[in-house]
């Protein structure tokens, strides 16, 4: 037997001034299965919400619609005064008759009969409610980084710091990432070693962290809090435990391949570390290049290896391992020079990316950070920089801007002037944008103390003209074209997300945008979060920023993760889908929608007959569902429900708002 | 057999003769047959395209209607009338211009397409198998492959080849067993469409090119286009004046080449035209 | 002597005539009143301006962020009076005037590298070959009017023959601009070597070019 | 006064509990005033809302329904609204096969900041079904 309260709320005047309380009130009365109504001047106040407690008391009410504001309001409110009177939360509704009705509609004649209408929805709602339970899971004490740049880095050691363990995860043979790879750092000219690898130390070292590298993330199964993951660790062909990192193995090695971490411009062995100050200092075999495993002959290493650890039998292993939450730091890619038909495609061996230019002003670089061009070796004279190459460029690029280009490039130009005593450098750009802490500072010194000349306008062409390189360009604050003989050209080129972002967003059942960025729950109030549970962003992944705002997300994910981390227990929203399992036919539409993928295949037995036989039905995850509702709509069964919001509850609604 | 309808365009008929002499002795010489549309008018050009949208369609458009009916793609030589007369294929298949045809009264559906006279000899009849017809290799002739604008651009229209660095014609050169160099010109634009109005601007442009094609080793630069070939070859004592060096570059169409290359001799392919010398550095190379 | 010649015409408010005298080029501005471009002033026809090239054109000019690029490599910015990026800053200001009395949208070759490396994917040459269709639709006196003259004089022999008949557009086009005395040696070079024609050549069926010529001044007439 | 302008259609409207509810509330806290005629039923998203809820609106009388959600990529569970997109764009196929003029049908996306919208799009959808006159099954009726 259902009993529903009633309480029509005045809120002031500022329902009943515009809504005839009263004929509301009579209205309820006559309502389905209403047996208590009564109004109140302000219902949220102590005294309104004490009175509903004592209704439900003394008219042993199991049922209570509440007509006043919008439930984004009070729900919660009245649901704790609910739950106060020992009723399920769950079993209250909210005609929302303020917003959605006294303040739109001004006149009483049109207001009120709507204001009927509002609480009979509610009345005839609520009447199918059913009492709910908020779950609870439990939570592994356990964090996953994906990524040992500096975001990742920086996301693990916040969190290690908390108290919880972590797993640092990378997919080269070293941490350290994109800031390995840079010389100095803006505004402030660190150089990007000195202040890194001692983060990669401490990394490595701190009791809280594991670091896997040359690993990577195969498969993600669970949700916030029970995270299962599994991991390949890939053959290294490098016992890691003998190894000491000696170095007569790379010292000794025949084959040679192009070096990633030089971006191309020197060489190293097959067996290798990828840069000296590399954490873990310990090689691996990289079987494309290696001798024996091109020509079954060679083991120079393993002949020469004073511990014993090279193993040619080694193979890729995967380990499946439990996380309460996971930090997605995986950074970015840097566009292709080749794109570009009128910079020569990449063909002309002076014409280098930035991330190239930081190798060759590094002092550990290919060169020892004497700037020297590839093509001759001359130290060049006249160094031409091309900002917003592919960034802000719908036709062969990006539109977005890369944010990291304009000063990094002021700061190429600040060494261009400091490394080569009376080298002319020019910078095309199109607006500089230096909108942070001491960035514009910075960029007023590249011109007044470096001499670096800023012409406002882009590149058209490049041609090679006798060792030289004619930069073809527009001043456009003169309105003229302008011509540059330059020795070196240096193309600023865009940010891009990891090639394959995509797959990495739908292995972790992310979701990435247009770019493919991997995009955070909301964009102002929700910077760190993704939309599913328990999974965190730091860095570039998410979207072009430089060195400062990747430290502070990775900072800001870690604190997300240590607070999740620090609970025992989670709380789980009981809205979520159901399953009715004797009407799923296993078609599995509703698989595919669900972005959560909280939908999962479950094998059932059932009787057919006399006999037993075994069929999958869905199953929803009640712990990673957020009660969407889109699998509902795409199940042809109608075995898909959505607690709080069922088919028969809003076709009841619909029908309640047609009489 | 290959049969195309020809759009020999206007230039063909009077000032670039020499170039429809040496297509039609090559296509003869290749088995490939022109059939001339029937009293063809001009395209147009670029003076109808610059003044005048409707005209720019519908005055290519009678002539691909011409060609629709023989059911016949068409071939065009020069590249201004194959830009033109594309763009209009382009605009009736793809845009709007079959509802200004029909007000016309032109009957042209887009069926027949239409292509330049390079492309039809490089892909259609195909660089490799003219590779196996050579009887003269072009042995040692180091030529700068000039596509100007209107072979190339827009791309999304013409379809025709890289828009930055096309190599159509390079590839066609290497099968004669010349040597295509690598240069920075190719398609720069040369200002075909004012070449008599500021024929002061012309000559700054075309000394430009010139100075890039002999910077990058050319002896000789190849065209597509009789206005190409026209501005670089008349205009080059005036751009040599201005730009105080001798340049001394014979310009060719593509087809002089391919006609030298498969034993056309230079009354054939109709080469003492030129204003520069065309037929004395092939003598003393022993090519003619 | 070209100077003085020079400023004979803007002293005397001639310039009009200067695109007629051979050599003497004006720059921008030059004799024209120095006056402040009042933005206030455009902004009711700025709208109707950009919108009419947006339909002319498909190109939205307020979208140019003025990077330059189309200036850097255009042939003939150098010769211009505004630079390409310049003209699409013109025509997102809604300075008419300026635009389409500026010889840049004449010296524009139609080269189309411009739309082709635009790194906003706009059309720049689309919306030249727009500007310079609306200055004609007005009757506005183009300031390259030698490169005009050429148009019309192409046009009126296509009419005339349904084909170019070049000796005669040469003729007519030097008896009309004045520009006599260029390329004669050139012209005599031509004759020799045998590549002009001298007779013009009409094509059969040149009633269905007239045709083709009216039936579009008609549909213009309709709008 | 004709009697079909003072008749009041009566309009359902499906709001989506994270932008388009929102953006209802903002028009009340803002004292937009529209039209009386819609009454909004709250669902957690628009890709909660069957095609079968919109079709029983109609039978049972509804002069006009309305679905709202968040913008096409704005969606609180991301990827809800494209769904809606499609299935409410093959619905409206299929309103006219039941014989329900599809203008009686709208889908908008109202962000929770756009009080505004969801005022005009109350008032103008009004207007258009007032236009329309009464469903045809309430006409049956009388």
């Amino acid at each position: 037997m259902k009993r529903i309260g009633v309480f029509v709320c005045h809120c002031g005047s500022n329902i009943a001034g515009t809504v005839d309380i009263e004929r509301v009130v009579e209205a309820a009365r006559a309502m389905p299965n209403v047996v208590y109504v009564e109004d109140n001047k302000y219902t949220c106040s102590e005294p309104g919400q004490e009175a509903i407690k004592q209704a439900i008391k003394e008219h042993n009410l199991n049922r209570v619609v509440v007509a006043a504001c919008s439930p984004r309001m009070h729900e919660t409110t009245f649901r704790r005064a609910v739950a106060g009177a020992g009723l399920n939360p769950y079993l209250l509704e909210i005609a929302n008759i303020r917003e959605h009705c006294s303040w739109v509609h001004p006149d009483k004649e049109g207001g009120t009969p709507k204001a009927i209408d509002l609480v009979r929805r509610a009345v005839i709602k609520v009447a199918g409610n059913v009492p709910l339970d908020r779950g609870r899971i439990p939570v592994t004490k356990r964090a996953l980084v994906i990524g040992g740049g500096i975001a990742g880095i920086q996301a693990a050691l916040d969190i290690a710091d908390a108290g919880h363990e972590v797993v640092l995860l990378e997919r080269e043979p070293s941490i350290g990432g994109r800031m390995a790879q840079l010389d100095k750092t803006f505004p402030t000219l660190d150089c990007s070693a000195c202040i890194l690898t001692p983060k990669m130390v401490e990394a490595a070292n701190h009791p809280n962290i594991t670091l896997m590298t040359y690993c990577e993330v195969e498969k993600v199964d669970g949700f916030i809090g029970n995270f299962s993951v599994t991991l390949r660790k890939k053959a290294r062909y490098v016992d890691m435990d003998t190894c000491t990192g000696c170095g007569i193995c790379w010292g000794k090695c025949p084959g040679k391949a192009s070096s990633e971490f030089e971006v191309g411009l020197a060489k190293r062995t097959a067996i290798y570390v990828p840069f000296p100050q590399a954490v873990p200092n310990k090689p691996v075999i990289d079987r494309e290049n290696c001798f024996f495993f091109k020509t079954g002959r060679c083991k120079i290493c393993q002949r020469f290896c004073p511990t014993g650890a090279i193993d040619f039998e080694q193979e890729d292993e995967l380990v499946t391992e439990e996380f309460g939450a996971i930090v997605v730091a995986t950074g970015f890619d840097i566009m292709d020079k080749d794109v570009y038909g009128e910079y020569g495609y990449g063909q002309y061996p002076d014409v280098i990316t930035s991330l190239e230019f930081e190798r060759l002003v590094n002092a550990s670089g290919p060169t020892e950070g004497k700037v020297k061009r590839p093509s001759d070796g001359k130290i060049p004279q006249r160094v031409v920089f091309i900002q917003c190459v592919g960034s802000r460029d719908e036709n062969k690029g990006v539109p977005y801007c890369s944010r990291i280009c304009c000063m990094y490039t002021a700061k190429h130009a600040i060494l261009v002037h400091e490394k080569i005593p009376g080298a002319q450098t020019y910078i095309f750009y199109i607006d500089v944008r230096a909108g942070g802490k001491n960035y514009e500072e910075f960029y007023k010194r590249a011109q007044s103390e470096h001499e670096a000349q800023y012409i406002r306008g882009r590149v058209a062409k490049i041609y090679p003209k006798g060792d030289s390189l004619v930069v073809v360009g527009e001043d456009t604050l003169l309105g003229e074209k302008v011509e540059i003989e330059a020795d070196l050209v240096v193309l600023a080129t865009a940010v891009l997300a990891r090639q394959d972002a995509g797959e990495v967003a739908r292995t972790l059942g992310i979701s990435y945008d247009g770019y493919g960025f991997f995009t955070e729950a909301h964009a102002k109030l929700a910077p760190v979060e993704t939309n599913t549970a328990g999974i965190f962003l730091a860095g570039m992944c998410q979207g072009p920023k430089d060195i400062p705002d990747t430290v502070a997300q990775a900072s800001g994910a870690a604190a997300k993760v240590a607070a999740l981390l620090s609970k025992e227990v989670l709380e789980t929203e009981p809205l979520v889908a159901q399953c009715d399992e004797v009407k799923c036919s296993g078609c599995f539409w509703c698989k595919p929608i669900c972005p959560y993928k909280a939908i999962e295949e479950k094998e059932i037995e059932e009787r057919v007959g006399r006999r037993t036989v075994k069929r999958k039905v869905a199953s929803v995850n009640t712990g990673v569902c957020k009660g969407c509702g889109a699998c509902t709509v795409a199940c042809r069964t109608g075995a898909m429900n959505l607690l709080g919001y069922t088919n028969d509850q809003l076709l009841s609604e619909v029908e309640a708002l047609c009489l | 057999m290959m049969r195309y309808a020809y759009f020999p365009g206007c230039s063909l008929h009077s000032t670039a003769a020499d170039y429809d002499r040496s297509a039609r002795a090559v296509c003869g010489r290749l088995g490939i047959e022109l059939a001339e549309i029937p009293d063809w008018n001009c395209c147009g050009a670029s003076s109808a395209h610059m003044t005048d949208e409707r005209l720019a369609l519908a005055l290519p458009a009678r002539n691909l209607a011409a060609a629709e009916k023989e059911g016949l793609d068409v071939v065009a030589p020069c590249a201004a009338c194959f830009n033109r007369l594309k763009i209009t294929w382009h605009e009736v298949r793809h845009g709007e211009a079959a509802k200004l045809l029909a007000d016309l009264g032109i009957e042209y559906t887009g069926r027949s397409g239409v292509k330049s006279l390079l492309e039809v000899i490089a892909r259609d009849y195909g660089a490799e198998k003219l590779a196996g017809q050579v009887v003269r290799s072009l042995e040692g002739l180091k030529v700068a492959c000039y596509y100007g604008c209107l072979l190339v651009r827009p791309q999304e229209i013409m379809d025709f080849d890289d828009v930055e660095n096309p190599t159509v014609m390079d590839g066609l050169m290497e099968a004669l067993g010349a040597e295509p160099v690598p240069w920075s010109h190719k398609t720069e634009c040369c200002g075909a469409s004012l070449a008599l109005s500021r024929s002061d601007l012309v000559a700054s442009l075309v000394g430009r090119i010139l100075a890039a094609a002999k910077e990058a080793g050319a002896d000789a630069l190849v065209t597509a286009c009789p206005l190409c070939q026209a501005n670089l070859d008349m205009r080059q004592r005036e751009a040599a004046r201005a730009a105080g060096e001798d340049f001394n570059l014979p310009v060719y169409y593509f087809t002089d080449l391919v006609g030298l290359a498969l034993g056309l001799g230079p009354a054939e392919l109709d080469l003492g035209k030129k204003m520069v010398d065309a037929v004395g550095p092939l003598r003393a190379r022993e090519l003619a | 002597m070209l100077d003085l010649l020079k400023n004979i015409l803007v002293r005397y408010r001639l310039i009009f005539l200067a695109p007629y005298v051979k050599g003497v080029t004006l720059r921008r501005g030059e004799g024209e009143a120095m006056a402040v471009l009042n933005l206030s002033e455009l902004e009711t026809s700025r709208r109707p301006f950009i919108s009419s090239l947006l339909e002319e054109s498909g190109t939205d000019v307020t979208e140019c962020y003025q990077c330059g690029k189309c200036s850097a490599g255009c042939p003939l910015s150098h010769a211009m009076d505004y630079q390409p990026h310049q003209v699409m800053r013109l025509c997102q200001l809604g300075a008419r005037e300026k635009v389409l009395n500026s010889s840049s949208i004449w010296l524009c070759a139609a080269c189309m590298t411009c739309s082709a490396r635009c790194p906003r994917d706009l059309d720049i040459a689309s919306v030249m070959e727009a500007l310079r269709r609306t200055a004609l639709r007005e009757g506005r006196r183009p300031k390259e009017a030698r490169v005009s003259l050429f148009h019309e004089l192409f046009l009126s022999s296509l009419r005339n023959y349904g084909r170019i008949f070049e000796v005669g557009l040469m003729g007519g086009y030097k008896l009309r601009s004045g520009d006599l005395f260029s390329d004669l040696e050139l012209g005599r070079q031509m004759f020799m070597k045998g590549r002009l024609k001298l007779f013009p050549h009409r094509i059969r069926e040149v009633g269905e070019v007239r045709q083709i010529f009216e039936r579009i001044r008609d549909m213009e007439g309709n709008g | 006064m004709s009697v079909k302008e003072s008749w009041e259609p009566k309009i359902i409207g499906f709001c989506c509990n994270w932008c388009s509810y929102a953006g209802a509330d903002l028009a009340g806290t803002s004292r937009m005033n529209y039209p009386a005629s819609i009454r909004v039923i709250r669902v957690p998203c628009s890709g909660r809302v069957n095609p079968q809820f919109i079709a029983r609106a109609f039978q049972l009388g509804a002069d006009g329904v309305l679905v709202a959600g968040c913008h096409p990529g704005d969606c609180h569970y991301s990827t809800g609204n494209y769904f809606t997109r499609r299935r409410m764009l093959l619905l409206t196929r299929f309103l006219e096969y039941l014989g329900v003029d599809p203008d009686r049908f709208e889908v908008r996306w109202i962000s929770g900041s756009e009080g505004q919208k969801f005022a005009d799009t109350v008032r103008e959808f009004t207007e258009r079904v007032r236009a329309l006159g009464p469903s045809p099954k309430k006409r049956d009726a009388s």
